[in-house]
């Protein structure tokens, strides 16, 4: 069994020669339209039209589009709560997305439940629960199906640092360490878990753990998008070729509070300006502008984007409470998942 | 037709899906060299392979949630708790991820557990519990428990079709007493109630291995009173409409149920009952259940708090005489 | 009497005991420099450090058993649970250790699990959960629910005195609305039921967040019927006699649940009474409850399928008039 | 944080460095009681005296009794399936045990739970619950509570190398680290669980992952008595001396079939041949007749303490079925536990 200790990150070199131009905008597309979206919802948070609580991840965002976008379309996705990007990236429209926080009929899960607790499934994803890490068994589970049908497909997720410590954590990783199963592992490490520090989560970084599962664990830089983007893109070539799981821990800080109501108070002011300056989106957009591409343009359709989808939403309907209490079951036969949008691999597809 | 065994006919339910089906995989501690614990997939490995037939690690929840990864992407796995009372450590993970996921996100799971349950043989407090009340509490899962060999097959095979979770019940105890025929092939029963023996003066409601106990108990010695016996066979869904049916014929009610009793199964019918045929009723809904107490283990102790032949003709008895 | 809320009656009880016994610990994931998701222990880490209230790692199996661990060497751990929803995932160690191990072992686990429990603030599928009827349903376990500021103080006391392991459910919704007169100091209180309002035509029993919503509901609007409202602070212990007490007083009943209907508390409630209230009975026994689906998030979701003042108010209108 | 990985376990000759002649005896003593014990008790089982099922732990007996040997009389222990010399050693009598096994009244538990599901409390032990391996959270709480009161103990708990799939014990060992608990893991590794073979639980040897928990993992002959117990002794000193947990693998074999039912066809006759050969009773019975002493008399003397214990258990009654719903809930004052006999730190205590 061959078990690697980590190593450093691919450089960006490697990263661009996977790249093209193009797919380098849209790894910047992804961000700024998460950051964007987030932001936007938060102000309809504190408008009162965002019901519940409210979760983003901002400063983050490298870590879910440089991950998703190495994804094919037929490969499958659990998607955290700081994740907003590989949504996007998978297909899902910022509409969709904004009324999916505000609860109304037409978000993704039909105001059945909220915030970032969502997966559209006609894009091959499987919206997450609450219960931290559950989502990395399914992870485990489709890779596994893929590896008994002898399919050339993989599995990724993402979970923060604090979920290392549930027993599902170790049972995922055990059992794709045992059955050598093409599943990509994110752990987001954002430095805390709510107001919980590392040192209270683990003795050692939980990326050590790899090797004793006997699969290869990478620490990158997660506000590094091409980096990202390049450990998952090996990571999933590893898993295709049949040598099993990677474990990818994304660096990165968690740079707003755990949700809303969070001020965050815990975390000392200088590890929040330390990180600011290695703002992911900055980063991405200093790469391109010296490459002179339009940066300022790109923006500017963003937020025009952006603009329109909050419009639309928020004139959508309201889900009808008198449908509140079906679709507990599946009445007919089961729908299977849908594949994604893969803009890197060059297949767009999904919704229209 | 064929006369088999309870556990035969669970066995011949999914052979008969694994050849049918390829989309069918079967999930478990000790299930394919060994053949599992009650020897239920004996043979299987040689028959489908140690793909279809999965050994897998020591990890209940592991079962559940990699059961449900496959579920989502087209298979139909068949996961076994090697006892019924392990499924506490795969607890969130069937009623959270599986049970929540269509409501959630209209994504099917069509997933099946398969939970030995149920104590009489001295298994001790964590090999001898009824945990389906616990699942008839969590939304978006469906419960059945056949009392006979043929319906524990049409059963098997209707969960296994079902695109939804469904926590399959087999009683421990009744795998090698319960015999009877059962049709070949892959047929389907639906999840609904049946009427194990018709009567009119009273009727039983039980299921799992209660049926046997009630059938047995109202046999006789109780004075040529005509007495029902209904099967719920299902518990999620729960079949009103017979459970309201048999108390408006019969008028007086006695639920037997061997897991403990607080809200249990037989309170939600007992409760249902007192809604909805509460006009009918023509004395006091009984229960017969286990005590609030963990299952214990040295015989005299076991058959002091397991309801038994006696304990339910004697409530029939004293409800008869209301 | 100061006048407290009730997630202040919370705190204060919490304060009191680690001030007047050092065997009592709280653990949970952010109780200590955050002060806990919903402030309960807000500023308890200045007063009693980091071993006292301590910031456990994100593992809920491992809160509560290495608490069973602390407790069964002199310890009288307090977890707080971040929300009750997530007890799934430390389900097994509950009630397979802390619950079996008094009647299996003779060793005592004083253990008190909160459970930050109930919807209506658009929590979704997994924070808006009522899970009390899983744990009824496990024997060996306490289960307390109170509705008023003074009992949230009296039996979070009574709890954590008592050498078994309790759940003690506190209502999310009730934290910052219920208010009330709350005695300084430690004190018990009986883990019985309260007749939160007497009455002699109808009686409506309820705990938790269902109990202002009972009072509300009868407060008028029904003819002037008298209508007594049973508050039953305890699940587990069940006060039957107190039950039983009002349905004979008061003949008819209406059981209100915010847990979903299927094998819930008030399921129990109404089997009990159909069992052993039947002759009291004047008319069906009346359940109001959330029907079996996980709590949506979306408001006009939710609100269609929590049971609230207009639901509880028809349905004694209906059965006043039965 | 210092981690270290596995080492080779410590010869021999330490070990009898903190054993007097008197104590090596005694090691022996408590293997042969086991096996004599769990052979009677398969006898009893045989003839139906027995319910339920029957478990042993023949072959292993050097796991448990070398390890248990090295806890101190306040040390407190949650002992597994397969370990009954550590319940000798702390002091339950054989009679007990057997009464124990056959449901009787007199047994650990009064005939409420069966088999090896049992801890004397009075003698500082928590009894095992079916669930594997939910004991290793128990252990580490109990260890908690020490180091929080600042007391000079530890906690000792075993489980098996199918144990370690469990999300439990990542749970345990995660917990021990981060807080360097003075608790002593003790991993069986007999080479199945069930019938389940190493290579299905997991990629790589467990004791790997001690270092990825922070704490050390030291790999033992879990046929040697005195390794064990030396490898428990030095352990128990740094749980002490505040160094933390250690993780410690006893490889050994199962002997037997899981339990009685199970003929273990699933094993390698060459196998089981091979293990016979490192038999841990033979072995140490062989350096104590090197060194003179009088071996033949010690067997005799422990059959006729069975022989005794027999008799005595089988006319013990059957307990009072008017008794089975008392007891589920305590109803006066939480008894703490006592503590245990411990022959090596000089303690002799417990039960008459
Ligand atoms: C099993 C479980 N317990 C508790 C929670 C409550 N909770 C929500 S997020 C969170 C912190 C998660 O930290 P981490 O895994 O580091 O992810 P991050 O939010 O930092 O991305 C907690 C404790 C949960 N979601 N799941
Ligand atoms: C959580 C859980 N699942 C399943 C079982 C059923 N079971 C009993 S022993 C056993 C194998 C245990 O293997 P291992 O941990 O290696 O211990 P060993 O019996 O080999 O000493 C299994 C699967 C159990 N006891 N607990
Ligand atoms: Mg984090
Ligand atoms: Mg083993």
């Amino acid at each position: 069994m061959a078990t690697h200790t980590a190593e450093p990150a691919a450089a960006g070199a490697a990263a661009v020669e996977h790249l093209t131009l193009e797919d380098r905008v849209w790894l910047l597309r992804a961000m700024l339209l998460m950051r964007g979206l987030e932001e936007r919802a938060m102000t309809l948070y504190r408008q009162g039209k965002v019901p519940g609580s409210f979760y983003d991840g901002y400063g983050q965002e490298a870590v879910s589009a440089g991950a998703a976008f190495a994804m094919g379309p037929r490969d499958r996705l659990c998607i955290l709560h700081r994740d907003l990007a590989a949504h996007l990236i998978r297909g899902v429209t910022p509409t969709r997305i904004l009324a999916q926080y505000m609860g109304r009929a037409m978000g993704i899960t039909g105001g059945r439940d909220g915030n970032v607790h969502f997966g559209d499934r006609r894009l091959g994803c499987v919206g997450m629960v609450s219960m931290l890490p559950d989502m990395t068994l399914v992870a485990t589970g489709m890779a596994m199906a893929f590896k008994l049908r002898g399919e050339q497909r993989c599995a990724m997720t993402w979970f923060g640092d604090g979920s290392t410590s549930r027993g599902d954590f170790h049972e995922a990783m055990n059992w794709a360490g045992v059955q050598k199963l093409p599943v990509v592992f994110i752990l987001e490490n954002n430095q805390y878990a709510y107001s919980t520090p590392l040192d209270k989560q683990f003795a050692v970084d939980p990326v050590e753990r790899a090797a004793a599962y006997g699969f290869v664990g990478v620490t990158v830089d997660g506000n590094d998008v091409e980096a990202m983007f390049e450990a998952a893109r090996a990571a999933r070539e590893r898993a295709l070729a049949g040598d099993g799981p990677t474990l990818i821990e994304a660096v990165t800080m968690r740079m707003h509070g755990h949700a809303a109501h969070d001020d965050m108070k815990y975390v000392p002011k200088e590890q929040v300006e330390e990180w600011r300056k290695r703002d992911p989106i900055e980063r991405q957009e200093k790469r391109l502008r010296d490459l002179g591409e339009d940066v300022d343009g790109l923006r500017a359709s963003v937020k025009a984007e952006i603009d329109a989808a909050a419009e639309e939403a928020l004139a959508a309907p309201m889900p009808d409470p008198s449908t509140a209490i079906d679709g507990v079951f599946c009445a007919g036969e089961a729908e299977p998942l849908g594949d994604g949008q893969a803009p890197w691999s060059g297949f767009f597809g999904g919704e229209a | 037709m064929p006369t088999l065994t309870y556990l035969q006919a669970i066995s011949a339910a999914l052979r008969d899906e694994l050849r049918s089906d390829d989309r069918v995989l079967l999930m478990g501690e000790d299930i394919g060299v060994f053949g599992g614990a009650f020897k239920v997939t004996d043979g299987f490995i040689e028959e489908f392979g140690p793909d279809r037939v999965m050994d897998t690690p020591l990890a209940e929840s592991g079962i559940i949630g990699t059961a449900i990864g496959a579920a989502v992407v087209g298979m139909r796995p068949v996961c076994e708790m090697q006892f019924a009372d392990f499924i506490s450590c795969g607890f969130d993970q069937l009623v959270n991820v599986a049970g929540k996921m269509h409501y959630r996100q209209g994504l099917a799971v069509p997933l099946v557990v398969r939970l030995p349950s149920g104590g009489g043989f001295s298994g001790g407090p964590f090999h001898s519990q009824n945990p389906e009340a616990w699942f008839m509490h969590s939304p978006g899962i469906k419960v059945v428990a056949p009392s006979t060999a043929a319906d524990a097959k049409g059963l098997l095979h209707s969960a296994i079709h079902d695109p939804n979770p469904v926590c399959f019940m087999e009683h421990k105890h009744l795998y090698r007493r319960v015999r009877d025929e059962v049709p070949s092939g892959v047929f389907e029963t639906p999840f609904t109630a049946r009427v194990a023996r018709p009567g009119s003066d009273l009727v039983v409601i039980a299921y799992g291995a209660m049926v046997p106990v009630a059938l047995e108990a109202v046999s006789d010695g109780l004075d040529g009173a005509s007495v029902e016996v209904l099967d719920l066979r299902s518990l999620v869904p729960l079949d009103e409409e017979a459970i309201l049916d048999s108390v408006e014929r019969c008028s007086k009610v006695v639920i037997v149920d061997e897991a403990n009793q607080m809200c249990a199964a037989g309170a939600q019918v007992a409760a249902l009952i007192a809604e909805k045929g509460f006009e009918s009723l023509d004395g006091p809904v009984v229960r017969v259940a286990t005590p609030d107490v963990p299952i214990p283990f040295s015989p005299p102790l076991e058959q002091a708090v397991l309801p038994g032949v006696d304990r339910v003709r004697e409530a029939c008895r004293e409800l008869l005489a209301y």
